[in-house]
């Protein structure tokens, strides 16, 4: 009898050539066009390809997908999928306790223990069938069966093993197993389309032929407002989002990045995409696309970079130079387990503070930090706003999780685009005189008449001269700063994410966190506590209204991926008690554990 | 427009005597011949004495980065390509902290003149040696004399694939602004070694080049097609022996045939005269070849791709209704 | 009949040909040796060389003697000595209004003044005489006249105008003239010890014979604990620091560093110094100079750097690197005005923040800051301490002003010094495994057994293999900070500098606003004011005892030249409200405002 | 030491099939053959996936920073003039991100044999064109081709006047261990560019140099003094034609007097060599030349100048007691 629970968390693990990321973007991608909601999680091996069948080398792609909204890729998972006994392994304590295990048999055999380093007489599954729900197939064999009549070798029949799991799960879950189907006929083509194809039919009658109906689980569908949808990582949310900045400004962009673990993606999208408007630059280093992309600001087009860690650090000297310039300019900074080189693949929220501070001097930027893939393509356009209608760069905290976490977006209308109307080449004015917001004029290289000298040595008010004068360094230290915290004017209203300020207990987050703190903090209000969410997109200028919102409330609880960044910073300005709850492991809050932990900070 | 009026109304603000001068002086005068436009005209310059160049003159201009000159001039280029972009910078400035810039800006050919201004020292932080300094040269950071062996940037250029490759001196003004407009002219970059006397930290470094008494011994002057004559009666040439360039009396007397032509489209012989860093040296264009342009491949890929719209982007691959 | 005050205040003002540095080095050096205690502070153009007599190019010397202990170069001047008019517009309004003006009048003839941009027919003389002591005086003629004999060009004997200068001074102020010439003698030789020795005994008896008597003015002398004296600038105090280190240490160093104003000096010093056991590189760049000090480090040299503004943004990385190491490391930050390339020439305590959080994850380390030329000997010693004690890169603050300004120095006793221990090259320790202080042993290149491997990836704690373990990151990015926490039972007493925790208000500062602040202070007290001064010298860990001490008092004000840095470290972990004094002008404070100040903040 | 002996224990993580695995081989029994010293061998690298290779040695090892390894090596050697020093590179380390550091490593002449490995591919961040991809490749940042023009390394470094350059491949072992002993034996710095397979993101970029078929047609040795033949019959030989190195038939056939003969001394004839970028290349040692090394200087500098104590440097110039 097919249950119908309304989230379910599913863990697929397998070895970096058995395709676990295609078959879980395939199947989440199946999700959400059957109605599903659905948050994704990747983990990534460190390694481009271990060896096979070692622990080292296994890939994890977990989602949650529900009837209702969810929030994040979820804790323990309810279903475990493993293509070999590695994969198992490594995973087995992240399956609930009487969870389903659907396991790939041929990956459990003698070699693959051995692989895997287990003793030769251990076998794994054996436990398994006592703790949890054991579905054990051979998709190896199911494969090559299926596609008997194709005249494979063994490493293609083992490499279409994935489809034949992805029919399984669509059938299980009772997706619409033709638009996974016509999906996949759009992603390949020729020879492998038809052997992905045949795989994924033969998995999708597995189900009924294997009686695993006991198993079945047909989700109820989640009603979501009308639209289009396609899923989103936030590599893409950000790629999209600055083609959405090019039409919105009608200013071209230039963006110059530098390979680096997790920011690439955003380059590989970015070209990908060939955007109108959009010119992209693989540079010769992080110090190169930081300074060609301010090359490009000064030549009048939008200039933005991307990077992650140690890309970020060589960036500092650039962004000052922005500051002092006063041009526009994005960095997006994909953050990642630090420090040093650290854990390239892990995520992690330990920049904040070198956001606001990673540089020398009086050297203030607005600070934005992304929320989640669909959000990355909002805070583009905010981030774009700010930059050129202020004249400033502007930095943005993404982070490994939401670079490659995926979800079901509605496509914007493009008419509700946020406005954008950069700083206008105002030659009447002197190439430092403000308006009355503070803000220089943006004069792009061939202006008429517009022939002006920009340079890092600190300036004269309004002439832009070189100058070493006292009062005027004094002035210009303050506007520059005056002008950033301008930007407060455009900031939509401060809204609490979950709850009212009657409640007792207030939760403060910001960036990829948003998730694990909204899943717990509902979790809270269900059981009845007074606790509401509050999760900080603008990071600097803080909102005006934070300080007014953090009154109302008798205790404070600042939850961040770090050892204590934003904490201090609120601390700075807040007389009150203010808890931290941080986690630096590389993975992301399980909202469960944070429950508990905020429950025991409530009482403590 | 005048060469003066190319200059801004700020004071110059180098040492009196600095050779510094005579470039601002026949960049000015270049720019008046060429008759350049200075709305579509842009200097971008690093950090140094040399680097502040841009200051004076009227026309856009960025006073970067210390090193970072060449990325950026290759992002306005990006943006801007049909700007006129010229590079400022110094041995330091280029040499040093941006070597790594210069020669993927060259290897690229980012389509830009580069006038860098070698004094082999580093003067605006009060006579450092640099790169290019001689070893042995005493400095603020060496006053017992430097052990460092120097970097030569035309050699370093022919490593890099330069495009084009020339040198001339701040003591000769007609010659740099015949090499300046033969840089500017170039299809690409165009890297012209300037050879200027800093005569508070460095002076009489190039002396044996410039004074008008030795030049003749410690000089020549290479055109393309042309033969190679050196010394006061023009009656040596150069020839390659095992390696080394060496200086042969013309036998018989005034036979050209026996002297080296200029091709300035040949990399080795370019590189063999780039490469003769001793008490004889060549001026003038020593290279030039024609390879794509940066940033008119960069714009002409893109063209030949396609750019899609916003409305196209958003809902290519798999979308569905809801 | 001689005036005989306590505290002089002497400016002394020319084009940088008029050889004002030394001048002003060889007069404090004589006030020093006649028993007076002595501050001083440079302010050079920035221009190498800018145009004669232009306002643009005029270099000055402050300096600030009494025969008690003076603390800082002193706010208005009593004396100020002009060789040209260009020199007397830039800094008039700099002395105090019936001060003494000493004006070289061969430098405000009619070119002069059309040099300095004066209307052709404007004597600033006739308006300094009605408000200042003036004494004229054609220096040019005097040094003309006492050379004549020498046969030497107008050029040459201009420059030795400076001289005259020196020995006017000389006698005016009765130093020991015999110590003055002696000092020159040995500074100069050949002809041109013949040429300053002339000048300087015509000077010395021009006061005579010009009548200058009134202005003469016999300093009391300071009684100095007994010793060996030598005068010390900041840049001298950290080379001289340096060689102290190798010395206590018995490790050899390598200092790589990259020329940039101001922290060069710090470079010059040591190439002069020759130094046993310092071996100095001049490397490419920033980057490169950390990386090498890492590698020297790495091979069991103890590794230093140096630089300032965009050098130490460049330096990040790196950084970053010597935490994920464990290798002892110094850079000294010698602070200049930003952002970007902003003021080099000025000072500023703005990249406090920078060194706190300027690297990307979790990356600490310890932060020292200097505050005097002296103090920079015992910093450098502390450094190294904790660097090689606790297997760290620790940062050190200068700034330009510590880093020109000098002031008379007992030497110290070797056998007083600060000891340091090494970490031992225990091999008998895996590489990360730490001892009962946290800390990894070191074990240099060349040790038999001793073969490692590090990396900038995160670690297996104790084996130091490559780690991406969650547990294992979270542990590990606890112990690096518990690590450096360990540095606190180091630390000497944290005391007062002065006042007494009875007082009403604190008043808190770090690095080179010692001297204004305690200035500030002590005028406070003398007008019966309960204040204390607190100079921090550990910004990172602060000192346990500081919440302590801040919670016995009332009121609390922090004064940093900067837009309110170390408050806000402050403020996030004291619930009291905190005032802030900033000032990011390029100049220290003026401690005669600062007294105002401090008074206002009292009261309101 | 047997070969093995100077593996560690750790799992070699490089994906199966990769090139690098034949370079780790051949340099443990390179330290079999010269008896490297585990405890006075130093192993640096930057960031990539070759840059891993010292995880796996049994020697001191640092992973560094991605381009610095070069600048990390130089005070390593500074502070240990004496340690073996061996630098490891990838392309994208040494001629991206570290390029600077890398001639100005050259130029001062470190004592450090230099491995680099170039796959032209970034391999560790998944497969973006490197600047040593040819034009056109297609990449992960260059789904459509890369418009770059590709960076020679060892013009390169014939550009900044390095003592060694020379080249071989992850697929002659026997040539590759020569060619690193030969490298560890030059005094000074010596850069070895090792053509890599990197079979998941530029698999058979050397297809035609590396495969026995193909290779006769592709590549020859070089070697000092001897001739340099070509071909199957080894009947040709090559020629400079105006800048251009030709492929000529030797005649009479088998005349070795016509042959160009390889002087490992002559640096524009290297320069030649190095520039055949194109289907035919040369390995072996195309250059070296002796010059003072970087660490002895400063040392014998340093001896020469004379270091003064503690004591000495408090008490130098004016003192006073009180
Ligand atoms: C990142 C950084 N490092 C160092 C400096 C200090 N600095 C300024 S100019 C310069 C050297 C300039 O030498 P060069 O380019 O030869 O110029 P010159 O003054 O000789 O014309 C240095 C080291 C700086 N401004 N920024
Ligand atoms: C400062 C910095 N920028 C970027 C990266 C990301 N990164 C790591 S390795 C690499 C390229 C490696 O290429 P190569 O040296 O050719 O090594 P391969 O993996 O091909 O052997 C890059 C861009 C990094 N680790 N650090
Ligand atoms: S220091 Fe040298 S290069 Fe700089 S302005 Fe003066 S003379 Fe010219
Ligand atoms: S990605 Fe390429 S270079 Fe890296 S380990 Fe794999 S095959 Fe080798
Ligand atoms: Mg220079
Ligand atoms: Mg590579």
């Amino acid at each position: 009898m097919p249950d119908s629970s309304h989230k379910i968390v599913i863990l697929l693990a397998g070895d970096s050539g058995d395709g676990v990321q295609l078959l879980g973007s395939q199947l989440t991608q199946g999700a959400a066009q059957s109605g599903q909601d659905v948050r994704t999680l990747s983990d990534f091996p460190a390694e481009i390809r271990a060896p096979k069948g070692s622990i080292a080398g296994i890939s994890g792609f977990q989602f949650q997908m529900a009837s209702t909204a969810v929030h994040e890729p979820g804790g323990q998972a309810d279903v475990l999928v493993v293509f070999n006994v590695a994969a198992y392994v490594k995973y087995r304590d992240q399956l609930k306790p009487g969870g389903i295990l659907l396991a790939s048999t041929d990956g459990f055999d003698k070699r693959s223990r051995a692989l895997a380093k287990l003793a030769p007489d251990e076998d794994p599954l054996e436990e398994a069938r006592v703790s949890f729900r054991t579905l054990e197939c051979n998709f190896q064999t199911v494969t090559k069966e299926a596609l008997k009549d194709m005249d494979l070798g063994s490493k293609a029949v083992s490499r279409a093993k994935n489809m034949v799991v992805l029919g399984a799960l669509t059938w299980m879950y009772a997706f619409d197993y033709i638009m996974v189907r016509e999906a996949l006929a759009n992603k390949f083509s020729g020879e492998l389309a038809k052997v992905n194809d045949k795989a994924f039919m033969a998995g999708y009658y597995l189900g009924e032929t294997a009686e695993w109906s006991a198993f079945k689980h047909v989700m109820p569908s989640h009603t979501l407002p009308k639209g289009t949808y396609r899923t989103l990582s936030g590599s893409q949310g950000i790629a999209m989002g600055l083609a959405a900045v090019a039409h919105q400004s009608q200013r071209e962009l230039v963006f110059a990045g530098y390979p680096i673990t997790p920011a690439s993606d955003i380059l590989h999208e970015l070209v990908r995409q060939r955007s109108k408007g959009i010119t992209t630059f693989q540079a010769e280093d992080e110090i190169a696309s930081v300074t060609a992309a301010i090359g490009a600001s000064f030549a009048g087009k939008m200039g933005v970079t991307a990077s992650s860690g140690p890309g970020i650090s060589l960036k500092a000297e650039g962004l000052g130079l922005a500051v002092m310039l006063e041009l526009p300019l994005i960095v997006i900074n994909v953050q990642r387990g630090g420090p040093s080189t650290g854990m390239p693949t892990k995520m992690e929220q330990s920049d904040l503070m070198q956001a606001l501070h990673g540089r020398h001097g009086e050297a203030p930027m607005p600070v934005i930090a992304i929320k989640s893939a669909s959000h990355a393509f909002d805070v583009m356009l905010m981030a774009a706003k700010y930059a050129m209608e202020a004249m400033t760069p502007v930095m943005v905290l993404s982070d490994a999780f939401i670079a490659s976490s995926a979800e079901p977006w509605r496509i914007p209308d493009l008419s509700q685009l946020l406005q954008i109307r950069p700083t206008e080449a105002d030659i009447s004015r002197m190439p430092y005189e403000r308006d009355a917001k503070g803000v220089r004029p943006w004069i792009p290289v061939g202006t008429p008449g517009g022939a002006h000298r920009l340079g890092g040595l600190e300036k004269q008010e309004g002439s832009g001269e070189v100058s070493y004068d006292a009062d005027n360094h004094q002035a210009l230290v303050q506007a520059r700063q005056a002008k950033v915290m301008g930007i407060q004017s455009s900031y939509p209203e401060l809204t609490l994410n979950l709850g009212s300020k009657s409640d007792d207990m207030l939760v403060i987050g910001w960036g990829s966190t948003y998730g694990s703190i909204h899943t717990a903090t509902e979790q809270l209000r269900r059981q009845g506590h007074a606790v509401a969410h509050l999760h900080l997109v603008h990071i600097y200028p803080l909102h005006p209204d934070l300080d007014a919102v953090m009154a109302e409330f008798k205790q404070l609880v600042v939850v961040e991926m770090n050892q204590g960044q934003l904490v201090n910073v609120l601390r700075a300005r807040c007389p009150k008690h203010m808890a931290f709850i941080g986690q630096t492991s590389g993975k992301p809050f399980d909202a469960l554990s944070l429950t508990e932990t905020l429950l025991n900070t409530m009482s403590s | 427009m005048k060469a003066k009026d190319y200059l801004t109304d700020q004071d110059v603000r180098w040492c009196p005597g600095c050779g510094d001068y005579s470039v601002l002086k026949q960049l000015t005068e270049v720019f008046e011949a060429i008759g350049a436009d200075p709305d579509n005209t842009v200097l971008i310059s690093g950090i140094g004495c040399s680097s502040r160049l841009p200051y004076y003159i009227n026309t856009y201009g960025l006073h970067g980065l210390h090193g970072r000159a060449p990325a950026i001039a290759t992002g306005v280029k990006l943006a801007s390509p049909d700007a006129d972009v010229w590079l400022v910078t110094g041995d330091g400035d280029a040499l040093s902290i941006g070597g790594n810039h210069l020669i993927h800006l060259l290897r690229r050919n980012v389509n830009v003149p580069i006038l860098l201004f070698n004094n082999e020292v580093y003067g605006l932080t009060k006579g450092q040696y640099s790169p290019t300094s001689q070893p042995g040269q005493h400095s603020r950071s060496s006053p017992l004399g430097s052990i460092d062996q120097a970097l030569n940037p035309l050699t370093l250029a022919m490593g890099a694939n330069a495009s084009f490759i020339a040198r001339s001196m701040d003591r000769s003004p007609a010659h740099l602004r015949e090499m300046m407009i033969a840089a500017k002219a170039h299809h690409g970059s165009a890297l012209l070694e300037i050879y200027q006397n800093c005569n508070v930290f460095n002076d009489g470094a190039f002396e044996r080049f410039s004074n008008k008494q030795h030049t003749i011994d410690h000089t020549f002057h290479v055109e393309h097609g042309k033969p190679i004559l050196i010394g006061k009666d023009q009656d040596k040439t150069l020839q390659l022996v095992q390696g080394q360039v060496e200086v042969i009396k013309l036998s018989p007397a005034g036979d050209l045939s026996q002297a080296w032509t200029h091709d300035i489209h040949d990399p080795i012989k370019a590189y063999a005269l780039a490469r003769m860093a001793g008490d004889l040296r060549p001026f003038g264009i020593i290279y030039q070849c024609e390879r794509p342009v940066h940033e008119q491949e960069v714009h002409r890929a893109m063209a030949e791709q396609g750019q899609q719209s916003l409305e196209v982007i958003l809902h290519a691959g798999r979308i569905w209704e809801v």
